[in-house]
């Protein structure tokens, strides 16, 4: 039986698929299709210390093997986050990750530390894309010196592990990721999605409410390949990449790139079962060539 | 019901009027359990470029065959790739998804109001009142005769119909919020009825008004995009005309929908 | 008949289709294909002060609706440009914009210096994106600081229009764009292509020789049109759109977020009569709709 | 010649051997002018995702049906789609694209040395020196007997033919290059000779080899990947062993190639 097994940081993973953020709801949206317990982990939606509305309709437009989205991270806030959707989530067997976001540093602390009562959560993500009012609209994750503030302050008040979700809307990833992971992160999960936009001709209207939203789907692999690759250069925590990875192939594109794990995101729309096949994937991938444990591949690409 | 995706032959699909297709699927337990409203998620799998799934209602059932039907115009890139297929192409379903209309047992009446392919849920809807004892209505509009199909379907489904198009080639000449109006002004205020409706936004907002002049209670279904289907995306929202005690201002088009309160949602088009 | 033109600055172009540099050769290759003067103007593949052989095989590769490619700006240099490539490119009735790239801000200079003496260059068009191995390998274009100094140093040895081209691979492309501005830019193309990489699971090698390329093609389209949107709003000078656009519907999205013309790029390679159909599909389209000046739809965009 | 784009009809599509596919398209003026070693660039219309077009060798042609046929393998997704084209179906081709083998009138003979799809080319090439006088040597090699094809059209074209196959099933067992060591050890040195050569990378790399080792001339066909395939992308470059005299160090595989003197290029994978 092949060994799927991997560490981010501290925690091991039987597998190296995670679900991402908001393209999975609270895990329960997919019990019906699957046994989620065969997942590496699953990321929940992004909590808020405060509930959100989320943003005016519409909210999706589909683009060249892609979709734009801006959901504006609808949630019930921590609290109801607790009350609603942990009880699910509590009874899994796989890693929990619960990823938070806020619109100040405080925002960040004041949720962590709610969510520090419950039992079983596996590691924070945090959603540096949230857009900062008071910093001029620019997110967290476009500023190194925010993005280690944000990460020390979350670091003070938890032992668990901490991840960091990077956006490659900026010049340098790997500034901001050596920024977390001098504060403390213990691992970084790249990448968000790209900023992008679509007008309809016909109503001269943009096709998303918000004018312009966040690209995902199999159009940006290759970008969040490359800065997947940069990161684990430049970095020594192990890097979580995500972006466009429908299947198997892909998946192992990222862990050949140096990957400790990867998650699946715009593909669990198209497929509910996914994340799942990608697990089979990559295990059917090993045995038939030889591969005794998985991550002898983490890092493997031949250059030069 | 536990949602799932099949892999399923296409039994038969037949062009019933201009640029409108009746594709019927193999799908036995969806069959017996669909419930008018209730939708599936097509991948249409000659577009590779195509991300999305696209939805369409359930239009009719035959349990004994184990075949469920939709009713699809084609409206674009996906719906026309859908429209090539052949009986023994192979298509990936998602479903069942959605909620559907629902009524108590006390109605003496149910007024449906379809627009165009909003007749789509409807064939279901009456299969399923076959034996209902209440009055059954269908308002139907069409543009021309070109585009009106299910006739021989209705006939033998039992709802008195009004059916008109808005060139006058079959039925009365004009829009179907006329002699809609007319009828519920004809009505005694004591009834207990309750009217369906689907149509394109312009009829919703029409009917929404004359449901409101005669306080009668009222389902829509609508029809927003939709990436997956299921809730796991949040990305089809329907406003609420008022926030939720909770405070929510939206609902999910494809999880607590397509079917809603007619008066509780706010069209965004 | 609709009045199709469009103006760059000074430089009035019957057409706003362009071609965008590295997908056209040097015009000759499309000459079987279609009158090349019913195009609004033609940009040249990029011209360096010396030759450059360019990059080891393999340079290019398909991704999902895109392609990576790393071609390495092979040319024979500004001289050999002029003795070969300029005499049938002087003969053509529409603009003829030459790119230019250089390793220093000095190249840039002495290659616009030697393409002064030709007579009929329509405009200059500066590209920022060769690495700039002074500098760290960081390219011109990602420095505002940078861009700023070459564009000021070229507008003081040309009276031409000068067009500023920009990467969408920055934190902020209106910051680099204002730049350009201040320093004497009359126009910014955007967006060169996005850093990208694939890798071969089967070799375990890139599929580029250099391991990362420019991703270019639809699936860039919805990150372009953001950044021109971006630049339109930010800046006072024209803004060319550039990226995946492969139809007159693609174009229209841009001159509905306000650009004044588009490139059209990796949709030659597809259908080499693809710029030609953008003419004639922006032509159809303002007959349809009974738009008499196609400028009219320049940022016309309805937005709120 | 001019290139262009057309959008022919296919006129037939039959699965030659094991997965490998002959497709023959309507295309007087290329049927007309076509030289062996050209290509065509072929648009994959149900692959949307597809970017580019995919490239063939033109196989053969018949000038009085006014038709080009191209041999193909399925090798991945766009020769897959291809593969399920039927008679009828319209296709998007650019060319015609690349140069050709050439020879002297002095030549004794001409050996073709094909490695399975290899021979796609050469049965141009045989129908181009129908009414040569020199002699034709073809060494033709392949994995099984179930990749074999072309058997027929070669039998009619006049070539002496040694057949191998890896596994025995056909021909003599083992790599075409033994026997064709053997031939080339045969001949006196004195002869004027041209060797052309279609196949694998590692066939291209032994049989370079022999024609170093006896001194033949020789050209290749390379199958680079292409974006474009008429020199606008840059993107299909051939290393020179010895850059030019300009000091160019690549030439273009669809435009100054795809033949190439084999002595000239360096293969790169
Ligand atoms: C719950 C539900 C039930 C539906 N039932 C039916 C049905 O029974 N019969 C039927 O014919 N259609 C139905 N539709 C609409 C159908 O899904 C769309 O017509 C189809 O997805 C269009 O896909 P396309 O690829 O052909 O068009 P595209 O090429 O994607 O788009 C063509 C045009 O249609 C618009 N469009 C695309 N998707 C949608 C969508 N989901 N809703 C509204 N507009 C859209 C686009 O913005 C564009 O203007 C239903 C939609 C929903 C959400
Ligand atoms: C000038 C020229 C002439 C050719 N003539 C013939 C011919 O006559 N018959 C024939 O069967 N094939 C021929 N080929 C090869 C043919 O073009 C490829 O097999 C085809 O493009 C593969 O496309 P695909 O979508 O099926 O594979 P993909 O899914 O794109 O890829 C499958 C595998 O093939 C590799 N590949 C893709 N494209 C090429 C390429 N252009 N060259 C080499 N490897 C590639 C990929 O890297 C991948 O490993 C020729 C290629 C060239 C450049
Ligand atoms: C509809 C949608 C909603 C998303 N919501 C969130 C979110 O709430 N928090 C977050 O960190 N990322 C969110 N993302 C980003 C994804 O987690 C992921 O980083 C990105 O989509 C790239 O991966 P993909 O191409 O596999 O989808 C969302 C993406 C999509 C498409
Ligand atoms: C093969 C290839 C070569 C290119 N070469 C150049 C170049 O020499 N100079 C330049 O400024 N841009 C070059 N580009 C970038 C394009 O001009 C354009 O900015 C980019 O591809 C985005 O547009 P598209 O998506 O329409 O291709 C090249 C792009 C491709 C695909
Ligand atoms: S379509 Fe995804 S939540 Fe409704
Ligand atoms: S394939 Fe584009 S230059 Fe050769």
């Amino acid at each position: 039986m092949t060994d799927l097994s991997t560490n981010i940081g501290r925690l091991r993973l039987d597998n190296p698929v995670l679900t991402a953020s908001g393209t999975f709801g609270y895990a329960e949206e997919f019990a019906d299709f699957y046994d989620l317990n065969r997942l590496g982990g699953v990321v929940t939606k992004t909590v808020t210390l405060e509930p959100r509305p989320g943003n005016k309709p519409p909210r999706i437009c589909e683009t060249p093997a892609g979709m734009i989205n801006s959901i504006g991270l609808p949630n019930a806030g921590v609290e109801q986050f607790i009350a609603q959707k942990w009880p699910f989530l509590q009874q899994l067997k796989t890693a929990v990750i619960v990823n938070v976001a806020g619109k100040t540093p405080d925002d960040f602390v004041r949720a962590v530390e709610k969510l520090e009562v419950l039992q079983g959560i596996a590691a924070y993500e945090l959603n540096y894309s949230c857009p900062n009012v008071k910093e001029g609209g620019l997110s967290f994750s476009s500023n190194a010196r925010i993005a280690e503030q944000v990460t020390a302050l979350v670091r003070a008040v938890t032992q668990r592990p901490l991840i960091t979700k990077l956006t490659p809307n900026v010049t340098s990833i790997s500034e901001i990721g050596r920024a977390c992971e001098g504060a403390g992160a213990d691992a970084v999960s790249a990448i968000n999605t790209l900023v992008g936009m679509a007008i309809d001709i016909h109503t001269r209207k943009p096709r998303i409410a918000s004018i312009t939203g966040g690209l995902s789907g199999p159009a940006i692999r290759p970008v969040a390949l490359a800065k997947v690759y940069e990161l684990v250069k430049a970095l020594t925590i192990p890097v979580i990449g995500i972006g466009g990875i429908m299947t198997a192939e892909d998946a192992l594109e990222f862990i050949l790139a140096g990957a400790a794990a990867v998650q699946i995101g715009t593909a669990n729309f198209m497929n509910p079962v996914a994340a799942l096949q990608v697990v089979e994937g990559l295990q059917r991938h090993c045995e038939e060539e030889n591969i005794l444990r998985l991550m002898e591949l983490r890092g493997a690409v031949q250059v030069g | 019901m536990s949602k799932s995706v099949i892999q399923v032959p296409v039994v038969e699909i037949r062009e019933v009027a201009e640029g409108i297709f009746r594709l019927t699927i193999s799908a036995p337990e969806w069959s017996r359990t669909a419930r008018a409203g209730q939708f599936v998620n097509i991948q249409i799998p000659q577009r590779n470029d195509l991300l999305w799934r696209r939805p369409f209602s359930v239009h009719s059932v035959d349990p004994v065959r184990g075949t469920l039907d939709i009713l699809f115009a084609v409206a674009g890139r996906g719906s026309a790739a859908l429209s090539e297929h052949k009986a023994g192409d192979s298509l990936n379903v998602l479903g069942l998804l959605g909620n559907c209309f629902t009524w108590t047992a006390d109605l003496q009446e149910i007024i449906i109001a379809a627009g165009g392919l909003g007749i789509a849920p409807f064939i279901l809807l009456l299969q399923q009142l076959e034996n209902w004892p209440g009055k059954k209505t269908l308002f139907l509009g069409f543009r021309s005769s070109r585009q009106a199909c299910c006739m021989q379907q209705l006939g033998a489904l039992g709802a008195e119909m009004v059916l008109t198009t808005e060139d006058g080639s079959l039925g009365h000449r004009g829009l179907i919020t006329t002699p809609l109006d007319d009828y519920l002004a004809s009505l005694d205020k004591n009834g207990k009825r309750m009217l369906f409706l689907c149509g394109p936004t312009p009829m919703m907002r029409a009917v929404r008004e004359l449901t409101q002049k005669y306080d009668i209670p009222a389902q829509v279904t609508v029809e927003n995009r939709m990436a997956c289907g299921f809730g796991a995306c949040v990305g089809c929202p329907v406003e609420l005309a008022q926030p939720r005690e909770d405070g929510q201002t939206y609902m999910l088009a494809c999880k607590d929908g397509p079917v809603f309160p007619l008066q509780e949602i706010v069209f965004n088009d």
